[in-house]
């Protein structure tokens, strides 16, 4: 299959300049839970973003098709024009505004400090310095950390992050309090607790630079979303709250 | 393992096995067939008197063996489209482990083609064999036999070395692994099945390799 | 089928460019005449800096067999190579009855070499057999392969061959199977079935164990008797002796000496000659 | 590239570098030394005739080229605490690369031991020396000229693979690629400047492999 | 320093367990005298099925040449490796003079194979030189490693050694930069700066080339010629006929005739010999 924008007159969207004529090609990790993940581990891709992203494609009357991969790749693809969008809560930052165009946010959600229950050493942000924290290298919660004064260890993901903590090998990870809310649900065992937040951070759907019309096209169905529920119902759904505002 | 982390286990068993019939195995043997043709180009030509067929074997080679795999996936995938080339994903995927191969099984066969002695060439020319009879008939037959215990160490590490493939969006048996173990966060017991599954698909093509062997040894002294 | 089948088809000479055999199997190309087959003249050769031919002149006739005999080093082989046009001499120029005279200080084509090539074949002193075919896959692989003679043919030649030298049940045997005279004999067989001009053994029974040697000197004697064409390297000297219509001493790239074995045996002209031949036959004196 | 790209190329190159020096290569330079040994030791033990010894070897070897190395990390640094076992990043990469060299390595030892002639040990033995000095001083210097070209092979594919030692918070030149391009966001660029880098690095690596060539072969004819 | 220098350190010849040399550094450990150095009764050995040695008696006596002579796979490498403890017979007594008795039904340990290997020292035929160690180095690596002589002295008992035979001027070169015959010959004076009372050759010069026969067989010799005791297997029969005390002829893994060289060489009594003989001797007839 070429993926050269050789849109058909008929389809929908060709003022989009989709990799796909008809199609929203979204990239996303795949394996980041509870955002974008198996369902029953090599099930259906389901999460939050993969379900806004479901919601917007379909709000604009066009097929989606999905292309999962790490995150290393995630915005070469994105550069090398071979996916519109990335779902994958790509939280909003200056390099990457100067790189890439974003939705409007819809995740707004705070950043935790999680330690080992019963650590008491740790209680703000300010606390991390000189302490050493686990993150992964593309989060900006490794930013935060190395701004606290951290000696950040850099990991795959969560799941390493929280065995390394639980090891105490680390004394905390930052991390996004709903990453966090989602491990406790699934194991209520765990001895974590959060000792400190940040004020809310972003994440959006990210474009290349050039797609200013699909970018307001977007917009205007996220609004539409918002404002008839369907975000909020999708939070619920993940969460039990609505974290898009 | 707990009853829960042995479910697990049993649960993901088949779809990483799956993942390693559907992705892996094909991956690895389309790309291990094409290198090895490539390879056999490359070998001749850095065996051959020509200065610049043998610096570009040569040049080839060193790229290849110097540089990341992932490197040379991310350039084929994602690269290659800035002049142009767009490619999907399996086709990205077989062309970079075909070139990868190529460059490590260059070598072998090149040792396997110096190692047939020299006297088997001329026995081909003095029965009025030009260089490619003699090369087709004589010597790669006997090159073959020399080569199969390395090259299939090259192929053991592609099996491996596939799970990049994921990378560049193809689904292969490390991958399927990956959305195991992020659902389930249990990265420890998944990756130790995925291990276990590797093994025994290497155990399989191993016999396969001393199956070879066999064949390629029964005008050999025992 | 009967070897003497060979004379009957008259294509398969014009196909190989070669005489038709004798009702024999073992009998040459050309029943032999006086004509002269080979002429060579002033060959010389360098490896580098070495100079290991240094004008070599030989004139081979038809039936006959000329035997080279020297110390190691003094070039035998090279001559012998140079003739089946596996070493391309410096110069000199090299003339096979019946083909084009090749001066190789004028350069030489490919196509040369490959003419050159085809009227000779070569016995090795290590066989070279090819170890991945049997011994019959290994005598028809030239007839069928490069002389596109039908396979059928080719099989039926190769066994009478096989059966003249006493190899009849080894034809499925691979050579690792065979012992050191056996895979001698073969190699012998290989270059018979091309039906080549002139045959050209090098050292062919060095490699082998003493008691062996004697099986194939036989056979080269009795490819003698029946006249095929031959130049022969070779430490035997009484084999020489019997078999040789001329012995040429070579040494240092040089023809010391040449002439009928009884003269250069028993009364060498060359002080060189008479003390290389005094260390092989009385080596403790 | 234009002139911001040229200008990250440049800031990078160093830092690039650095992690190389200070990680990939002390790394991959201490695995490939204790690898030898062990290769060594497991080599001995698949020729010796002690059934038992031979098929451990047999199962290491096996067992570590039939899974995959980021496995092999992954249970030494997080799956060995379970055991009660704690080890630093360091400490835990290179136990794990010097266990893979070792089972790579250990089939290339035990080709070049074997590929001394027989007449070697007889020779020895003849002087009256002992399997273990003849070992020492006749085999194995001639077992090391056969081995180098196939082991340099395994240590620059161990340079490479040491890039998978920041998954266990190793820092070394892959990751400082990895965080540039994180927050540069430049990954295509970023990835060809560390391929580059690690070619280089190969390229130094490979001609200090032919000097040890050109040492061991003083005493063959050229 | 010179070669006496042997005789003058006591110590030498305890370390090692050997008699001291006497002037010449190619004089054997011991004067010839009759007694029997080895005696060999009964040697059996089989691999897998095939018996390949069927009880072999052999008696060498110091200062005697024994020479074994047979056709390829009679077994007389066999016995030379079940003399130097690099194959165990599966039977049979083995009795060095001065040494233990060693009863290979009985099993044998390892102390008991160093022990026997100690009183021999064998030359290979394809030498076996070590390629990654100078001819100097390659001398003295017995003498230095394993009997703890000094090195100096065993340096210069080395060299010596490479004198008597001609080979001073290569003590630095490495073995591939040899002739055959050279090779070989350092091959012996590795076996013989071991000081071992029994040598042992293997065809020492069926791999070399014939003019360098003579060289190699000349030292043997004057090895023989001064006393050493050895066991030769060789095809050389004008050499065994002129060096031997005893010639053994085996055939099967059996002695099939022994007796003095003019003896077996003029008249076998066995017809088994006699035609071995003749393929040797008249290999054309
Ligand atoms: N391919 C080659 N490259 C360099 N020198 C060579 C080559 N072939 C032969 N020579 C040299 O040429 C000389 C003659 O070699 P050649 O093999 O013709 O001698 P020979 O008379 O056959 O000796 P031998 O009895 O040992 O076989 C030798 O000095 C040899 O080293
Ligand atoms: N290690 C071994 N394993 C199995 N068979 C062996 C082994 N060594 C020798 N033989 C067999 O033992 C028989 C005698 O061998 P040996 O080498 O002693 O004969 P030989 O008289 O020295 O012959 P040659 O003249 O060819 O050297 C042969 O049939 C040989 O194949
Ligand atoms: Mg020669
Ligand atoms: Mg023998």
């Amino acid at each position: 299959s070429s993926s050269t924008p050789a849109a058909t007159d008929d389809a929908s969207g060709d003022e989009y300049g989709l990799v796909k004529a008809g199609t929203l090609t979204v990239a996303t990790e795949g394996t980041y839970r509870p955002f974008t993940y198996h369902d029953e581990g090599s099930g259906d891709l389901v999460g939050y973003d993969v379900e806004i992203a479901e919601a917007v494609a379909d709000e604009l009357g066009l097929e989606i098709e999905f292309q999962e991969t790490q995150w290393d790749a995630i915005f070469a693809g994105l550069e090398s024009g071979r996916s519109d969008v990335i779902a994958n809560q790509v939280s909003i930052n200056p390099e990457r505004e100067e790189k890439y165009l974003f939705s409007s946010p819809y995740t707004v959600s705070p950043s935790v400090v999680v330690v080992n229950e019963g650590d008491t050493s740790i209680s703000s942000f300010e606390d991390l310095a000189g302490k050493t924290t686990a993150q992964s290298l593309t989060s900006n919660f490794y930013q935060l950390a190395v701004d606290a004064g951290a000696n950040v260890e850099a990991v795959e993901g969560w799941a390493q992050a929280v065995a390394l903590l639980e090891q105490g090998r680390v004394d905390a990870t930052v991390n996004d309090e709903l990453t966090y809310l989602d491990y406790v649900k699934e194991n209520p065992d765990a001895k974590l607790e959060v000792v400190a937040e940040t004020d809310p951070t972003q994440s959006a759907l990210a474009f290349a630079k050039d797609k200013t019309a699909l970018v307001k096209a977007v917009d205007e169905a996220l609004e539409t979303l918002r404002a008839d529920g369907t975000l909020a119902e999708i939070g619920e759904k993940y969460f039990g709250a609505d974290v898009s505002e | 393992m707990d009853s829960s982390g042995w479910q697990l286990f049993l649960d993901s068993f088949w779809p990483i096995v799956w993942g390693g019939l559907g992705g892996t195995i094909p991956l690895a043997l389309a790309s291990f067939a094409i290198g090895i043709v490539l390879a056999l180009v490359v070998a001749l030509m850095r065996i051959s008197k020509n200065r610049v067929l043998s610096g570009v074997a040569r040049f080839y080679v060193s790229v290849i063996r110097g540089t990341p795999l992932l490197v040379q996936l991310f350039v084929i995938f994602y690269g290659m489209p800035a002049v142009g080339i767009v490619l999907d994903p399996w086709p990205s995927a077989i062309i970079a482990f075909s070139l990868n191969v190529g460059g490590y099984a260059a070598e072998i066969i090149r040792a396997a083609i110096l190692s047939v002695p020299k006297g088997q060439w001329e026995a081909g020319y003095t029965i009025g064999m030009s260089s490619g009879t003699t090369l087709r008939r004589i010597i790669l037959p006997q090159a073959a036999r020399v080569s199969v215990p390395p090259l299939s160490n090259t192929f053991i590490s592609l099996v491996k070395d596939t799970s990049l493939a994921s990378l560049i969006l193809v689904t292969e048996l490390f991958r399927v692994s990956e959305e195991i173990a992020a659902f389930s966060q249990e990265f420890m017991l998944i990756y130790l099945e995925a291990a276990l599954i590797y093994w025994l698909f290497c155990l399989v093509l191993s016999s396969g390799q001393s199956a070879l062997e066999r064949r390629l040894d029964r005008y050999v002294a025992v | 089928m009967s070897p003497s089948e060979f004379e009957q088809d008259p294509t398969r000479s014009d196909a190989a460019g070669r005489r038709p055999a004798a009702g024999d199997p073992l009998a040459p190309g050309a029943t032999p005449d006086d004509a002269v087959l080979l002429t060579a003249r002033g060959i010389r050769k360098s490896f580098g800096e070495n100079e290991v031919l240094r004008s070599i002149d030989l004139e081979v006739r038809r039936g006959e067999v000329v035997v080279l005999i020297g110390p190691s080093g003094s070039g035998k082989t090279t001559v012998l190579r140079s003739l089946n046009g596996l070493e391309t001499p410096d110069s000199g120029v090299l003339d096979f009855d019946g083909g084009p005279e090749l001066d190789f200080a004028a350069g030489i084509t490919k196509q040369g070499r490959v003419a050159m090539r085809d009227r000779s074949a070569m016995v090795f002193q290590q066989h070279n057999l090819f170890p991945h075919m049997t011994v019959l896959e290994n005598v028809i692989e030239g007839p069928v392969r490069v002389q596109r003679v039908p396979r059928a043919r080719a099989i039926a030649d190769a066994e009478a061959l096989l059966e003249r030298v006493g190899l009849s049940d080894k034809r499925d045997a691979y050579p690792f199977a065979l012992s050191g005279g056996q895979q001698q004999r073969v190699g012998i067989v290989r270059a018979l079935a091309l039906r080549p001009d002139l045959l050209l053994f090098d050292e062919p029974t060095s490699a082998l164990d003493p008691e062996l040697v004697g099986e194939v000197l036989k056979v080269i004697k009795e490819l003698a008797d029946e006249g095929w064409t031959m130049v022969v390297v070779t430490h035997e000297l009484g084999f020489a002796r019997q078999v040789a219509d001329e012995v040429l001493f070579m040494d240092g790239g040089v023809v010391v000496e040449r002439g009928a074995p009884k003269d250069i045996f028993t009364n060498p002209a060359e002080e060189r000659t008479r003390r290389f031949l005094d260390r092989i036959l009385r080596p403790l004196d």
